[in-house]
């Protein structure tokens, strides 16, 4: 059996949908934070496996870009638990119900 | 990259640069002059603006053909900086008894205006990307700098979660579009579509994945639930600019994605659309009832408006696409201007802006009551006012591509909606003051406000030449 | 099977594992632990894919940087078990919609990709920094840009959020 | 007489305006009233005057607007900008629950117009100015390319139809009605009844009429049967009303179905009848309204029990009161009397049982006013206040001296008016014998 795209391609999909259950599923937030970051690797690896396919770098140089914007997210994601934080000394979505719906 | 693209992305340059020297100023003036940074932002995103719309606006294409440079992006710039400027006009008021830092304020403003122009100029998916993340990121963290109060940082930290949750979606979406079409560039896209070479299940699936990125973007009911908790927790000044601003984007790049490059696939994507539309509307009017903070009110009446403008979406011609943007023009005239009133009207109150807080403010402050009571009756699209003919022309567009009902429902919303603005109209001037009225008003933001109603007055008698623009700028 | 058979199916494997222990680990140490094994996993198969540099930035960004950066938050704020008492429904329903869009991305792929062409041989050079770094600073000029606006975004709003006002609140000290 | 000018060229709507002999009189009655109206409120509103008179004039404007309207889009842009100063009117001088009733007389409105925005729309797009070639809301363009096939007819009779039903207001949707007419200031209840009303029953004249003749056709029974019921309730309910506005605005309920009555009984004398009575009823409802207003002001309640032997301290007063009545239940020789005489003319014409039905709402209009003139004039006083009233002024009756000079002269001699407002009612009723020939043959174009 050779590895193909669709291989690399059905694992993204798997790593994309634990991300997804993991954001839907916990009520940690850094945890959250974390499975989003999963969902953003999957998409870096079909990005990359489309690469290697078509022979072509550009969505190598995308996976740039959206690095960059992962980690722009998290620094900015811990800031605000941080703040948090020291407000009310808690890291759950379930406490943070001042504000319904 | 020559003189030529530089030029082109002049507008841009020039909110990076007010950007910086907002926040130096701040540290270099503050003692002296605490508004410094304020009138840097103001005078910067308004010369940015004025630069915009003067600039020639060809649709020649630049940076290698990564942003376009035709007259629609050149009037959805200009409308970012009247966006951003006007927010600052109205900040300093509402700053002066809060806890913020102005440098840090300012400048993430303007970064946040660079986004959206990104945003709105942008010729390739990857660069709306990363437009929509600076603006994203800027909001997260200016929604979140009323640090004092805990609804503030609640409400950033949710929308940071579900903003990159949504951009995660964007994102696989946008992959699985390469995939099938091996191109993020709009006009690649769209030529690909139409040859019909591209629209394999992986274009499909990806372009599912990126109206769900858009629908929480634009906050499309169900993908809504973040957006009220968001818009009551931010600074009330965030509030307009997000609610106004941020929604102007999005909706610049659902029409260059899915109303243009995504055209060809719509027999796909029409009827999503269409029952988001409804429902997104229905559902945020009806909620919009119930509330007795106006501050909550507006937004769940700016989900309202989201449902509106999608119709202008659905419609998909030529027309639809320049009568949104003449809605989301007036728009933002109208709903900045009743976030102005109301920030002024609440300036000492810790964050309370019940309806009835507003009693009796039409006879005390009458120049603040006519501006609310001109941006109510737009709101609710009563001619003459902008928002009449901005919601005529996107209904009117529906009617023409055949999609009677989805206007006639349209329609009936703006009825049920009339209610509730009808209610702080009828606070404002058929009810008794209550206890101490006075507020400080500084010459600029009445100027503003002013200003602004009369813009939409304007609008709603002489409307021609802005519409006849647009619909030259559509690309 | 030929090795590079084998190794895929290792650090797929491998990847899958970890990631399903990050979302399902109570703990976030240990979330975080399992997050750099699942990055570990994809830089191997990035080298696989013909993307060595990239292979390279995901250790030096992840592990490197955010995850370390996660580490030391949760040092800071000193967290290690949290109560999660998450409602049945609520996991019911996050099952079902992650489940709902793995069918759906399943669906797609292995019907979209078999109209994709067989791997083509790597060309010469191909994910090395030179071409890399022309495509970036050529077409993507802008974007690059543009993106060093959003990083300044950043590092002036995480600031600013955590920085001590001595105003009210918890922090008032 | 047309004025034309182009306003928004980028969708075709033009600044069009015109008079013919339809809109002719309800133009006079309009700015008649408006004049009478700020005449009447001269004393009686003292609070926020500059804007009780911008909102006056906003709201004449609107109304000319509405009737010399030849463009679709400035037809519906009037009707809506009528509205705002209509809710401050309410809303600001009116009385104890305004509120409620504002924004009920707003919602209400809105929720008829919207459609009909949406049945605008959907004619602009099948008109097509022949000069330019491009859609048009061009009023009379839109009514001669009306050829539409039958189920369209419907709908776009409905859109229409719902918001003018609204306004005039037919049975079933008239509940807005006396909670507005009540709770405005008088003036404000002059203008409602005497004009805004008309707006909905002008609007079925000019619009549904001519445009969708064979839908017409088909809701005759219905419009008619509401019209009947509507007459019979309004008369009904107004019996026994305690407040004497109330009592004055279901009255309206009932006359206006008497107008509808006659406009849908589809020929000459009907419509004709139905005009004038339209513009009838603004004198006569506007004169009650305004001598009800005299003694508000004095008493400050509207309540029928709080007065009684009236007649007494107010003689003037009470004669007047009586020669507005009468021409409001339709004696001869007053202006009520032509109208009513012609609808039932014509209604008997079109079908007997409606005629017949019609003629029963006559006499109790009689009974339910003269029986409140009775019980606010006669008898002993028993409130001590009423002892002291002071008669009517001269600068009060003057308005009211007015309209009752109109009321004879068109109960004497309406020969004047009714030659002026036939040829176009001529016109339309052509136009719709066509669209009924049409419906005859099978032929339905489009």
């Amino acid at each position: 059996m050779a590895v193909e795209l669709s291989h690399y391609l059905l694992l993204s999909a798997v790593l994309f949908g634990i991300g997804t259950l993991g954001v839907l599923t916990r009520k940690n937030l850094i945890i959250i934070l974390m499975s989003v970051e999963l969902m953003l690797n999957a998409v870096n690896l079909t990005f990359i496996s489309l690469a290697r396919h078509a022979a072509d770098q550009e969505a190598q140089v995308i996976v740039f870009f959206v690095l960059c914007v992962a980690a722009a997210e998290v620094a900015v994601g811990l800031a605000i638990l941080i703040s948090i934080w020291r407000k009310r000394g808690t890291m759950n979505v379930d406490a943070l119900s001042a504000l319904r719906g | 990259m020559n003189l030529n693209d530089v030029m082109g992305v002049l507008p841009e340059l020039i909110v990076i640069l007010t950007a910086l020297i907002a926040i130096i100023v701040d540290v270099a003036a503050r003692e002296r002059n605490a508004s410094a940074s304020q009138g840097v932002t103001v005078l910067g995103l308004l010369v940015a603006g004025v630069v915009a719309i003067a600039s020639p606006a060809e649709t020649a294409m630049l940076m290698s053909g990564q942003v376009f440079n035709d007259g629609f992006a050149s009037w959805f710039r200009a409308l970012f900086c009247a966006i951003g400027a006007m927010t600052a006009v109205f900040s300093l008021v509402y700053l002066k008894h809060r806890n913020i830092r102005l440098g840090e304020y300012y400048s993430l403003l303007a970064m946040c205006v660079f986004g959206m122009m990104v945003m709105g100029s942008a010729a390739n998916l990857l660069l709306f990307f990363v437009g929509l993340e600076t603006m994203s990121i800027s909001l997260y963290v200016l929604v979140g700098l009323r640090r004092d109060d805990s609804g503030s940082v609640e409400g950033s930290l949710k929308y940071l979660v579900l903003g990159a949750f949504s951009s995660a979606f964007l994102l696989y979406g946008m992959a699985l579009i390469y995939g099938g079409i091996g191109s993020l560039e709009y006009v690649v896209i769209g030529d690909a579509l139409r040859d019909s070479t591209g629209i394999g299940p992986m274009t499909v699936t990806g372009i599912g994945l990126l109206l769900v990125g858009f629908a929480f973007k634009i906050s499309a009911v169900p993908f809504h639930f973040w957006s009220p908790d968001v818009y009551e927790g931010a600074p009330t000044t965030i509030t307009a600019f997000m609610s106004t601003g941020a929604k102007a984007a999005a909706f610049v790049g659902l029409i260059r994605v899915f109303g243009i490059a995504l055209a060809e696939t719509n027999e796909h994507w029409v009827g999503v659309l269409t029952v988001l539309s409804i429902v997104t509307m229905t559902l945020g009017n009806v909620s919009a009832l119930r509330q007795t903070s106006v501050k909550r009110m507006l937004a769940y009446s700016s989900i309202a408006h989201a449902g509106y403008l999608l119709v202008g979406i659905v419609a998909g011609s030529k027309a639809a696409f320049a009568a949104s943007g003449f809605y989301l023009i007036g728009y933002a005239l109208m709903n900045l201007g009743a976030f102005g009133v109301l920030i002024l009207l609440n300036q000492r109150g810790k964050g309370d802006y019940s309806i009835d807080s507003l009693r009796g403010m039409g006879t005390v402050h009458p120049v603040l009551g006519l501006t609310m009571a001109i941006f109510m009756l737009s709101l609710i699209g009563i001619p003459p006012t902008a928002g009449f003919f901005g919601k005529l022309f996107v209904f009117s567009a529906a009617i023409e591509r055949g999609h009677l009902l989805l206007a006639i429902i349209g329609l009936l919303n703006s009825a049920v909606a009339a209610y509730y603005y009808l209610r702080v109209i009828s606070t404002m001037y058929m009810a008794k003051p209550e206890g101490d009225v006075a507020i400080t008003e500084p010459m600029g933001y009445k100027v503003a406000l002013v200003i602004s109603s009369i813009l939409i007055i304007v609008l709603g008698m002489f409307p021609d030449q802005l519409v006849a623009a647009l619909l030259k700028a559509v690309p | 099977m030929g090795l590079e058979t084998v190794l895929f199916l290792l650090l797929a494997v491998g990847a899958v594992l970890t990631a399903l222990l990050v979302v399902t680990t109570p703990s976030p140490i240990g979330s975080a632990l399992y997050l750099v094994g699942t990055m570990f996993c994809l830089a191997g198969l990035y080298v696989l894919l013909a993307a060595p540099f990239l292979a390279a930035i995901q250790v030096m960004v992840y592990a490197g940087a955010i995850i370390v950066l996660l580490l030391f938050v949760i040092m800071l704020l000193n967290l290690r078990r949290i109560e999660e008492t998450v409602p049945r429904i609520w996991r019911i329903a996050g099952l079902f919609i992650a489940g709902l869009t793995l069918l759906a991305l399943f669906v797609a792929i292995v019907r979209g990709s078999s109209v994709l062409p067989d791997m083509p041989a790597v060309p010469d050079g191909f994910g090395k920094v030179k071409a890399l770094g022309e495509i970036l600073f050529g077409k993507y000029l802008f974007a690059f840009e543009a993106t060093s606006v959003l990083l300044l975004a950043a590092m002036i709003g995480a600031v600013t959020l955590v920085r001590k006002t001595g105003g009210e609140g918890r922090d008032g000290r | 007489m047309v004025e034309k000018l182009h306003w928004i060229p980028s969708i075709g709507a033009e600044w069009h305006l015109g008079v013919d002999g339809i809109s002719l009189f309800l133009l006079v009655l309009t700015t008649l009233l408006t004049v009478l109206c700020l005449l009447a409120s001269w004393h009686t509103i003292h609070e926020r005057v500059q804007e009780y008179h911008f909102f006056f004039l906003l709201l004449e404007a609107g109304m000319i607007g509405v009737f010399a309207a030849l463009d679709l889009f400035v037809f519906y842009v009037m009707w809506e900008v009528m509205l705002v100063p209509m809710f401050f009117l309410i809303g600001v001088w009116g009385g104890q629950r305004r509120l409620y009733a504002t924004i009920k007389f707003f919602l209400f409105t809105m929720a008829g117009s919207v459609l009909m925005l949406a049945g605008i729309l959907y004619m602009y797009f099948h008109t097509v100015d022949p000069e330019t070639g491009r859609n048009t809301f061009n009023l009379l363009l839109a009514t001669s390319q009306s050829n539409y096939a039958i189920d369209v007819q419907r709908w776009l009779f409905l859109a229409f139809g719902l918001a003018f039903a609204i306004k005039v207001p037919l049975f079933p949707l008239h509940t807005w009605l006396p909670d507005a007419h009540t709770e405005a200031p008088t003036a404000g209840s002059v203008i409602l009844a005497g004009v805004l009303l008309k707006m909905g029953t002008y609007g079925f004249l000019r619009f549904c009429l001519p445009m969708f003749p064979q839908a017409t056709l088909e809701f005759v029974p219905w419009i008619s049967w509401l019209s009947l019921i509507g007459i019979t309730y309004g008369a009904l309910v107004a019996m026994v009303q305690k407040d004497m506005k109330k009592l004055v605005a279901y009255s309206s309920v009932a006359h206006l179905g008497f107008v509808m009555l006659g406009t849908f009984a589809l020929n000459q004398q009907g419509l004709t009848g139905s005009l004038l009575q339209q513009i009838n009823h603004g004198i006569s409802t506007g004169a009650l309204f305004l001598l009800v207003g005299v003694v508000y002001e004095r008493r400050h309640t509207r309540i029928i029990a709080d007065y009684g032997g009236v007649a007494k301290v107010m003689p003037v007063y009470a004669a007047l009161f009586m020669i507005v009545a009468l021409s409001s239940i339709g004696l001869p020789i007053t202006n009520g009397f032509v109208g009513e005489f012609l609808i039932l003319m014509g209604a008997f014409a079109s079908n007997k049982l409606y005629g017949v039905i019609a003629t029963s709402g006559v006499i109790l209009a009689a009974v339910y006013l003269l029986w409140m003139y009775q019980r606010v004039f006669y008898g002993q006083i028993v409130h001590e206040e009423n002892s002291k009233l002071r008669d009517i002024t001269l600068f009060e009756a003057a308005p009211i001296l007015v309209l009752i000079v109109l009321a004879i002269w068109i109960g004497v001699y309406p020969d004047p008016i009714l030659a002026r407002m036939e040829p176009s009612l001529q016109l339309l009723l052509e136009k719709f014998q066509q669209g009924e020939f049409s419906q005859l043959q099978g032929v339905l174009p489009r």
